[in-house]
């Protein structure tokens, strides 16, 4: 097996894998299908969202603000495709909706690329905080507080015979192709850039680099992407209003990168898939959710920082010897 | 019995290994000094004795008492103050609060403020100024004020590390003076770290020479200054 | 109506305040954002509903009873969570994050979800000229809340407990070699911090409704006042929790609410784009 | 090609990442497949059972389950000759519009034909897959039209919506009171500016629209109102309605109104918010005097029925029952009886059936209205639920029946 076509091969098998889930299941269990579709399309998008923040994560900076840049691709798609119809094709809706969290992040990353650590989370925060009151505030364009309804399903997904399968398949594509482009980054000379600005930026200014234009680079690249995700979301949820993306979506993501391990990519992945799968069956579990959330928030800080894809080796070690404590990712 | 005594002390910061079993004993009253060049583990024994940096293996006994692996904090307590490299004065306090912090491991209130007046005495720049920020006054200022936070504690051995660094050499002069007073009224027992060979070798009794973590000589520090090894390399004499 | 904004103003003002000090207190000393500052404002709100309505201790000795048994909790979550991992800032911040959610979650299972009232002991109306009115509960929980930041200040600026925490803020090594025992000046701290938090919920719970989420918008309140102040200026956070009351007085009268929300986002983000530090900060 | 160790372990390890990523998709699949003998009747409670609707969405999911215990006591439902047992299943949408959207899409999933829920800024973005999966829907909703019209056939409202409420009781009321500065002070959120989208309406058919002098809408989780009090106040209102505030949003609103010196009156006609933690917060004295609608005095219930159902809820919630509870576990008992007269487990056939049927339940008969309704404009369907609707108001802390 070629070494460098290996990772290749892996994701177009695990892609075709999932590919077949949806046939597999209509067979088996054809009750179950819609659920799965559900809970597939969640986790999918999801490991795209993770994905993106794990990318900006390797600069060095963590933002607290992707809801934010969610609901502003959502928002867009939605205005210009259900509320006003200035656009007839849902998938012109997405990249518009992409290209506006990319002109909001270049603006905003521009103004906030100097700010480190708990300082850039907080700016990122207080964005995404922002936006709230002002979607609720402005009937036109935002639809007040109503928010937006009616997002219509993107052109081509009548291919099948209901819109979940092609839901699935959407984001089957959005993940992958998500992966594709963090991993192509993160091999090229551009991610190697952004790594060392993570791990010491000066040192990285003294090699002549111009730091804030990598980092303004990685941070609207990643909303750009999340921004078509948002878009992919508007239409798949068919309404939006300003509550639908919180401060713990942007926390979820960040979580994802938590809990799965923040050292290599298959981190966030790990944890998008566990995190959004316990959350869809946690909703009948009403105030045991929070709870069910702390407890993992804590047991993975204090007791497995390196996230679940430290977890063999973290075993390993117990196993062999008790050393220091583990500081994986966690700068 | 000696004051302290450091035995076979291997210790180091992460992989890397600073002292190699370094062994010496100071009785009550000397003053001994550490030469060597940068990185030959002056400041690790210093460090060492202080608590802030763990011991791998060894012993050091202080007063009949193993302390090793004590926390810096418990160290003070029992009469070791350190006047630490680079003064780590803080900034935003005032001089007199700075000072009332050196006798944190104090009880007794009359002792401090007997304590305070002794150390305005032998500082009287520190007295006129004691309610200015210390992050606001000149390195040789701030350097006096280690010096008399450390004597705050009423130790009974004080450890100082690099008090000339970046400083100008009359200045350095006067605070060396007043530990040599220090330790002939209060009887303290002095364990000094100098870059400065020639001072070091002036200020002490007695002296040992590291290198590259293991002690490689020593003896009285005028026999020393008299030694090939000292007058070449650190006296940069031919 | 512009004395009655302006009184309203400086009654936020004083409430934001205390609601910010117990968050400042621990940036300070710390250096952690404590995400779960609201949970322990709700815990001390909680525990004065219990104190007062159920068991029916007069409100000022439940007040007190907080002040007692708050420290021990907050010293339990340091030692417990919170001690090994503050040197790393994000764990720091997501573990206070979980505690957040556990202890809120446990707050809806153990409390239950109808809200609760503690009522204030004094009640009246004070007129004052320009006809602007002022509610007695709010006026003396304004002053309480004056006369407990004074109180911060004595024991911060004044005190032996004070300065070793300012301390081992500025120098934890340092601070070691002073014979100050670093880990447990941080557990005192977080400690007074909590005991704060509980403080504020409280005396501000009063004004309002008690339920386990009741600390969620002082918290929001309380972080868009320290990041305005610069993490961990006292001077600076008191500065700012009367700007933010006034924002919230004169954006919401004149504006309109909404406004009066996103203006204090807004300061958040200008003040942090271009001065970090905050408005009291030294750059 | 050479086999070596690393491309064997590479082999085992890309086949354990295709299996644990393939099985954790179709997990859901895998469980729960088998077949219980009674044959089950699947009614999906999406409601808010965590955040600031939480007291609501236990409300109603409370009076929905004890009419599905009710029933499934009574034997159940037969429909043609089968016995089916009705099964309540729960989900979460803590009152955000895209988790009730996932929850609806997990019920369907689940089996769910029929649904309950509340607010209609959850409720909107359901609609599209209500209408296309057929769902029969029974959900608390106050907004007029946009709700209740010929399209959304299958979306029953089990409360008066602010048609039934303020356009015709809180007109009535104004009158009696003889207001003559109103202020609208409502949350803003879909029943806020829907209740105010009627009440200018209602006002404008009864040529008082001069009588209104502000609206304001604030989050509903409003702490302090004094700064929008100042500026309401400031236009000298005698009376203001609060539209559809829950209990402490409302105490807070009444309180803090008092303490800046507002004498006059208020209304909560939409919402019904709890008495206890109303007058707890508000204080007696603050809030003597405000009334609401759809709110029974304990001591005067109008049938034995509901007089049970009263001391049932309190028994096993120790608590009053809110008025969404009563009014969805009426509703139920009414679907409940579709179905099964019905004899089909057609969506379109039970609804058709629903339009026509009363009953008696609760509060004495229930019906379905709407249709050609001169006080339902634009409702062309009958998928308003109605039964008596009391005016109460607060006197010592206590509601009584106002007159």
């Amino acid at each position: 097996m070629n070494s460098r076509l290996a990772p290749y091969l892996t994701a177009l098998a695990v892609m075709a894998a999932l590919a077949l889930v949806p046939p597999l299941i209509k067979f088996i269990a054809p009750d179950k299908w819609e659920l799965t579709a559900h809970i597939g399309i969640k986790i999918l998008l999801n490991v795209g969202f993770g994905l993106c923040l794990w990318m900006m994560l390797q600069a060095g900076e963590l933002s607290l603000g992707q809801g934010g840049f969610i609901t502003i691709g959502a928002y867009t798609t939605g205005i210009l495709v259900a509320k006003y119809n200035l656009i007839s094709v849902v998938w012109l809706g997405y990249l518009a909706g992409a290209l506006a969290a990319a002109v909001i992040a270049l603006m905003l990353g521009y103004l906030i690329v100097h700010l480190k650590r708990i300082f850039f989370l907080l700016v990122t925060w207080s964005f995404a905080e922002m936006l709230h009151p002002v979607l609720t505030s402005f009937e036109h364009p935002f639809g007040g507080a109503m928010g937006i309804i009616d997002i219509p399903a993107p052109e081509g997904l009548t291919l099948f015979s209901e819109s979940w399968t092609g839901y699935y398949y959407l984001a089957l594509i959005y993940g992958f192709a998500v992966l594709w482009i963090v991993w192509r980054i993160a091999g090229s000379k551009v991610g190697l850039i952004t790594k060392s600005i993570g791990q010491n930026d000066t040192l990285v200014t003294f090699c002549g680099l111009y730091v804030r234009k990598y980092k303004v680079m990685i941070f609207v690249l990643g909303c750009f992407i999340t921004g078509i995700g948002g878009g992919i979301l508007a239409s798949y949820l068919t309404a939006i209003s300003p509550e639908t993306f919180t401060f713990f979506t942007s926390l979820d993501i960040i979580m994802f990168n938590l809990i799965g391990g923040m050292g290599t990519m298959a981190g966030p992945i790990v944890g998008a898939v566990i995190l959004s799968g316990l959350n869809e069956y946690l909703f009948a579990a009403g105030y045991w959710r929070m709870v069910v959330y702390g407890l993992i928030i804590i047991f993975f800080i204090t007791l497995l920082p390196g996230g679940m894809v430290s977890l063999p080796a973290a075993l390993r070690k117990r196993f062999t010897r008790k050393t220091k404590k583990q500081e994986v990712g966690l700068g | 019995m000696s004051l302290l005594e450091i035995k076979q002390v291997v210790a180091g910061y992460g992989p890397a290994v600073a002292l190699h079993g370094v062994s010496l004993s100071l009785e009550q009253g000397e003053r001994v000094s550490l030469l060597g060049a940068n990185g030959a583990g002056k400041s690790s024994i210093v460090n060492v004795v202080s608590g802030l940096l763990p011991v791998r293996s060894g012993e050091v006994w202080f007063q009949g008492e193993r302390i090793d692996g004590w926390a810096a904090h418990r160290i003070v307590g029992l009469g070791i103050s350190q006047v630490p490299e680079g003064r780590l004065v803080f900034p935003k306090m005032t001089v007199w609060e700075n000072l009332e912090l050196g006798a944190t491991s104090l009880k007794d209130t009359v002792q401090k403020s007997q304590l305070l007046e002794q150390v305005f005495e032998l500082f009287p720049r520190l007295a006129e100024r004691h309610k200015q920020m210390a992050g606001t006054m000149s390195g040789g200022e701030q350097q006096m004020l280690a010096v008399g936070r450390s004597l705050m504690s009423r130790p009974k051995l004080i450890l100082s590390d690099e008090i000339s660094m970046g400083l100008a050499p009359l200045v350095v002069r006067d605070i060396y003076d007043t530990l040599l007073r220090i330790n002939q009224e209060w009887g303290v027992t002095l364990l000094m770290v100098e870059q400065e060979a020639k001072l070091a070798l002036e200020v002490a009794d007695s002296c040992h020479l590291l290198e590259s973590g293991r002690i490689v000589a020593s003896g009285p520090a005028d026999e020393m200054a008299k030694s090939e090894l000292v007058r070449k390399v650190y006296l940069a004499e031919d | 109506m512009f004395m009655q904004m302006a009184v309203t103003g400086l009654v936020l003002g004083s409430i934001y305040m205390l609601v910010a000090s117990g968050l400042t207190l621990i940036y300070g000393i710390m250096h952690q954002v404590n995400m779960a500052h609201g949970v322990f404002f709700m815990l001390g709100a909680m525990a004065t509903y219990y104190a007062t309505e159920v068991i029916g201790l007069p409100y000022f000795v439940a007040l007190f009873a907080v002040v007692l048994v708050f420290p021990i909790i907050g010293a339990a979550f340091e030692r417990g969570i919170f001690r090994n991992i503050r040197h790393i800032w994000l764990a720091g911040y997501m573990a206070t994050v979980g505690v957040w959610m556990l202890m809120e979650g446990l707050g809806w299972q153990v409390f239950g979800t109808e809200q609760k009232a503690v009522s204030f002991p004094i009640t009246g109306l004070i007129r004052l000229p320009g006809g602007a009115v002022l509610p007695a509960n709010k006026l003396w929980v304004g002053l309480i809340a004056i006369a407990i930041m004074a109180g911060v200040y004595y024991l911060v600026g004044r005190t032996a407990l004070g300065r070793q925490l300012r301390a081992v803020e500025q120098n934890p090594r340092a601070a070691e070699l002073m014979g100050i025992n670093a880990d447990r000046a941080m557990a005192k701290g977080f400690a007074l911090g909590v005991t704060l938090a509980a403080l504020a919920g409280g005396l501000v719970s009063t004004l309002y409704s008690v339920d386990p989420s009741c600390g969620s918008t002082p918290m929001l309140k309380a972080f868009i006042i320290i990041i305005l102040g610069g993490l961990g200026n006292v001077t600076g956070s008191v500065i700012a929790a009367y700007i933010l009351g006034f924002i919230d007085s004169f954006g919401g009268s004149l504006l309109g609410y909404q406004a009066g929300h996103f203006m204090g986002f807004g300061l958040v983000i200008l003040i942090l784009i271009f001065k970090p530090s905050g408005i009291m900060g030294d750059e | 090609m050479r086999i070596s160790l690393k491309s064997i372990g590479m082999t085992v390890k890309l086949l354990a990442i295709v299996a644990l990523s393939a099985g954790l998709i179709m997990s859901p699949a895998m469980t729960g497949g088998v077949q219980a003998e009674v044959k089950k009747l699947k009614i999906l409670s999406n409601n808010p059972f965590s955040g600031k609707a939480a007291s609501w969405g236990f409300s109603q999911d409370r009076g929905v389950g004890l009419a599905v215990d009710k029933v499934n006591q009574a034997g159940g439902i037969k429909i043609n000759g089968e016995t089916y047992m009705w099964e309540k299943i729960q989900c979460d949408n803590r009152y955000i519009p895209a988790d009730a959207v996932s929850c609806l899409k997990r019920g369907v999933a689940q089996g769910a034909k029929f649904m309950c829920t509340l607010g209609g800024a959850v409720t909107k973005p359901q609609i599209p897959l209500i209408n296309k999966d057929k769902i029969v829907t029974i959900a608390a909703i106050a907004g007029g039209a946009d709700f209740t019209n010929a399209n959304n056939k299958y979306l029953f409202r089990t409360m008066p919506s602010a048609d039934l409420t303020i356009a015709i009781e809180g007109i009535k009321i104004y009158k009696k009171l003889g207001v003559k500065k109103l202020v609208l002070l409502t949350a803003d959120n879909v029943l806020g500016h829907s209740d105010a989208k009627t009440l200018k309406n209602a006002l404008k058919v009864n040529k008082m629209s001069d009588i209104l002098v502000a609206e304001e809408f604030v989050p509903i989780d409003t702490g302090d109102f004094t700064p929008v009090l100042t500026r309401v106040l400031a236009k000298n209102p005698d009376h203001i309605e609060g539209g559809a505030w829950p209990a402490a949003g409302l105490a807070l609103l009444i309180k803090q109104a008092r303490e800046l010196g507002y004498k006059g009156t208020f209304t909560n006609l939409s919402g019904a918010p709890k008495v206890g933690p109303l007058v707890k917060i508000g204080g007696k004295k603050n809030v003597e005097g405000v009334i609401m609608l759809r709110l029974w005095p304990p001591d005067q219930l109008p049938t034995q029925a509901f007089k049970d159902y009263w001391a049932e809820y309190r028994k096993l919630y120790k608590q009053d029952p809110g008025a969404n509870s009563w009014e969805s576990y009426m509703a139920f008992m009414h679907l409940s009886a579709a179905v099964e007269k019905a004899q089909s487990l057609d969506p379109d056939k039970i609804v058709a059936v629903m339009r026509d049927l009363k009953i008696v339940s609760l509060l004495g008969e229930l019906q379905l209205i709407g249709k050609d309704n001169p006080l339902l404009p634009g409702y062309g369907i009958n998928n308003q639920y109605t039964s008596p609707l009391p005016v109460t108001v607060l006197k010592d802390g206590n509601p009584i029946i106002y007159k």
